[in-house]
C-alpha cells in the first residue's frame, strides 16, 4: 500500500491548515514558473510528478511543504531524463547560497514563454475520438474493485470494494495519460460519475445522508 | 571544495534558503540551455495574477445568483457558459463542472489524491486544498473540518464531496445569503471567496 | 483507515533498524517495570494500551521509539483512570529533571513484586470454556471481512478483503478481551489458522511460492 | 514557577531526560500510592536477565536438533516439549507454537499489527522486531529486509511468514547448519542468535 494512493480518510492526522496563499514562499513561484515551462513544453506532465510524489516516503509526504515535495520530483525527473545533471545544479545552487543576489543568466529561449502561454490557455483535453462501448449505464450498481498497487493509479483508495450508483455515463472516451505506468488507464477508455453513500465508506461515522461523487475509469469497476 | 564548505552546505539542504537557490539554479540551467525564456516566470505568474484567477470564479458566481438562464446554462455546460462572460478556459479546466449548493445540500471539492482544481476559474489552489492533512479528513470528516474553516451548516444540511481524480475540474455555486436583494453583480462577486467556490466558505452579509 | 491497522505491506518507508537491544536508554528499564506491575496488579492490559497506540497520529507512530508511545499511552490512561494526575506527574517530572540523582522515595507494597512475578509466570490464558461450534472447517476457502475502522482491532489491515485456505481450526474458544471495545472479538470464538499466499495478497510482486500465515478470529472471516 | 522555567522545561519536553524523569516520577507515584513495590521493577528486569530469555530458546533448539522425538514433540505441543528442558512458560507464552525451517523453507515471524513475541523463548523482543518499518516491510518484501539483516537465503527457498495477530506466540527452529556433527547441544546453542529464532538469521559456523 502506498498512502498517498489512500490518503482519503486516513484518521488522527490531526488539524488542517487553513493557510489561503497559493504560494507562501517566493521561490514557490519560480519554481511553479519553471514547471509551467516543463508542461507547456513537453518535458513532463502532471503523470511524471505523480509517480514521484506517490513514490515518496508517506512521512515525507506529509513532513514536507507542497513545492518543496514538487522541487525534489522535478529536479530528481530532469536528472533521470538528463536534461540537467546533479553536479552542475548542486554546483549553481551552492553559488547562489553563498550569493543570494546574483543575477540569472541573460540568455534564453524567448519563443518558449509564447508557447507556454499558448498551452495554458490551451490545456491538455483528455477526450479521444475513439469508439464507445460503456459496459455500465446509469442506475446500475457497480463495485470498486481492489487491484495490485501501481506505480500511479487514479483509483481512489478508499473506494476500492466499494459500491456505488452510476449517475453518468460521459460522452467520450478518455485518455489518462501513455507515458507513465499506470494500473490499466493507459488506454482511453469510458468514465463514469459513480455516487456513494459515505455511509457505506465510513459506517462507522455519525449516519447521515450525505454522498460522495467520483468520476472512475471503466477500467476500475466491475457489475455489483 | 573544503570539508568544511560541504557541512556547511550540507546543513542548510532543509532551509528556505536552500530551496530558493536550487529552484534559481535550475531556472538558471534552463536559461544556459536554451529551455525556457527570460520572462517565462514572470510572465506564468503574471497569468495567474491577471488571466486566471478568482476573479473569474467570483464573475461568474454573481451572474448565476442573477441570472436564473444563465445559470441553468452554466450548471448545464459550465465551459460554454462561462465563455458568455469572455472567460477563456485552458489547463485544468478543458472540462468543467459547476454545482449548485442550497440551503438543503452544501457541495464541497477535494482532490484526495493531488491536488485537482478549476484553474481558468479561481486559478492556482491555495495551500489548505493541497494539505495532506486537509484531503485526509475533508472526505470523512467533512463538518469537522468545516468547523476549523468556521463553518457551521444548519443541521439537516446535506453535504455532497466531490473528490476529483479523472479529468472534470468542479466548481461550486455557494448559496447567495439573504439581504443582497437587487444588489449588482460587481458588489455580489466581491462577497465571494475562493473559499466558498469549493465550499469550504459560506457567503454572508454582515 | 487507521494506519497502525495497516501497517504491514505500507511501502516506501525506508531502511528497517537492525538494533538487537531491548531497551537503547535506561529509562525504558524502569518504564517497563511500571508497565509489567500494571499488568501483574490488573491496572491495565496490553489492549489498553493498544488502543492508545492505534489512537495515536499515524506520523507521531512512525516519529517515536517504541518505548516513548508506551511512556505517552501509560501515562495518559493512568491519568485519564485517576490513578495519578497530571499535575503531580508534570511537577514530579520537573523535580526529577533538576534533581536527576534524587532516590525514590522508601515506600511501596512489598506484596506487589511476588504478584507480579507469580503473573508473569501464569499469564492470561485466553482460551475460555464454552462451547465451540466453528462455522468453518479445515481445507475451506475463507475470505477476510471489511468492517468498519473499530477503536481497536486485531484484524490486519493488509488482509482484509484476501482469500485463504483454513490449516486450523483451534481446539477451543478464544476470548481477546471484554475490557475495551473493539470490532466484535470481545466474545470468546472460534480461531483460525489461515495460509495465504503471498503473491494473492501482493501480486504485484515478483511471483514467490511464499506464504503467510495468520490466526484469524471467527467473526473476521466469512465462506469464500 | 517562573515563565522562564515553564519555557525551559516545556523545550526539554521530547529530550532523554525528559522521558527518563516523566518515567522516574511515575514509578515515584506509584510508590507513593502503594501501587508498586520498592523491588518491584528490578526484579521484573532480573526475570528477563534470568528466567526468560534467549538462553531458553536456544537450548530448546539444541535439543531439537539433536533429539529427533524431542523436536517431534516441540513441533507437535511446543509448552508441554519444553517444561522437559525444565523451562516455564507464562506472559506471552501460554500458547507458543514451534516451527522448522529447512533447506527449502525458511520461516519468519512478525507482528505488524503490535509486538507479539514468545517471552518465555526468548525474553523481550529486540528494538528492531518493534520497528515500524519492520513491521512495514516484512510481509511484502522479506527477501529485500532479509538482505539488510545480513542474510541471504539460496535460490529456490521458499519464505513462510507467520503475523501473530491473536494467542499465539511463534518460534522458530533455525535450519542446523553443516560441520556441527557430534557437538554438545551447550556448543551448540552458542551459535544461536535471538534473530535465527524469528527467521531473521540463519546459523552458521565460521
Amino acid at each position: 500500500m502506498k498512502l498517498q494512493q489512500f490518503l482519503g480518510g486516513l484518521e488522527n492526522v490531526g488539524p488542517v491548515s487553513t493557510e489561503k496563499k497559493v504560494f507562501v514562499e517566493e521561490w514557490e513561484k519560480q519554481l511553479f514558473g519553471v514547471h509551467m515551462c516543463m508542461m507547456g513544453t513537453g518535458i513532463w506532465a502532471w503523470p511524471h510528478l505523480r509517480v514521484k510524489a506517490e513514490g515518496m516516503n508517506p512521512l515525507d509526504y506529509f513532513k514536507y511543504r507542497y513545492y518543496i515535495k514538487w522541487l525534489g520530483g522535478m529536479t530528481a525527473y530532469l536528472v533521470e531524463r538528463n536534461y540537467i545533471n546533479e553536479a552542475e545544479l548542486e554546483e549553481l545552487t551552492e553559488y547562489y547560497l553563498d550569493n543570494p543576489d546574483a543575477p540569472l543568466p541573460e540568455k534564453g529561449n524567448p519563443a518558449v514563454t509564447d508557447q507556454v502561454v499558448d498551452y495554458m490557455f490551451t490545456g491538455d483535453n483528455p477526450y479521444r475520438d475513439v469508439a464507445l462501448n460503456p459496459e455500465f449505464k446509469v442506475g446500475q450498481l457497480v463495485r470498486v474493485l481492489d487491484p495490485a498497487s501501481a506505480v500511479h493509479t487514479r483509483l481512489i483508495g478508499y473506494l476500492r470494494n466499494k459500491v456505488g450508483v452510476v449517475e453518468e455515463v460521459y460522452p467520450k472516451a478518455i485518455l489518462y495519460t501513455d507515458s507513465v505506468p499506470t494500473d490499466s488507464i493507459s488506454t482511453p477508455q469510458p468514465i463514469y460519475r459513480v455516487k456513494f453513500m459515505t455511509r457505506d465508506i465510513w459506517p462507522e461515522r455519525p449516519d447521515t445522508d450525505d454522498a460522495l461523487f467520483s468520476e472512475v475509469f471503466e477500467t476500475y469497476l466491475e457489475a455489483a | 571544495m573544503s570539508d568544511k564548505d560541504h557541512g556547511h552546505h550540507h546543513h542548510l539542504r532543509e532551509t528556505e534558503s536552500y530551496y530558493a537557490a536550487r529552484t534559481k539554479a535550475l531556472e538558471s540551467l534552463f536559461r544556459e540551455k536554451n529551455l525556457i525564456g527570460q520572462d517565462t516566470v514572470d510572465r506564468v505568474i503574471n497569468f495567474f495574477d491577471t488571466e486566471m484567477g478568482p476573479f473569474n470564479g467570483a464573475k461568474v458566481v454573481a451572474r448565476a445568483w442573477t441570472d436564473p438562464a444563465f445559470k441553468t446554462r452554466l450548471l448545464a455546460d459550465c465551459n460554454a457558459a462561462i465563455a458568455e462572460l469572455g472567460i477563456r478556459d485552458g489547463i485544468e479546466g478543458e472540462n468543467l463542472k459547476a454545482v449548485e449548493s442550497t440551503a438543503s445540500v452544501h457541495h464541497i471539492v477535494t482532490c484526495t489524491l493531488c491536488s485537482c482544481w478549476p484553474w481558468p476559474l479561481l486559478g492556482l489552489p491555495p495551500y489548505w486544498f493541497k494539505d495532506p492533512a486537509f484531503r485526509a479528513r475533508i472526505v470523512r470528516e467533512p463538518r469537522e473540518v468545516l468547523k476549523e474553516f468556521g463553518v457551521e451548516l444548519t443541521a439537516g444540511t446535506k453535504i455532497e464531496i466531490w473528490d476529483s481524480s479523472a479529468q472534470i475540474r468542479f466548481f461550486v455555486i455557494p448559496a447567495r445569503p439573504d439581504g443582497t436583494e437587487g444588489w449588482s453583480e460587481e458588489k455580489l462577486a466581491e462577497l465571494i471567496s475562493t473559499e466558498a467556490m469549493q465550499g469550504l466558505d459560506v457567503v454572508t452579509v454582515n
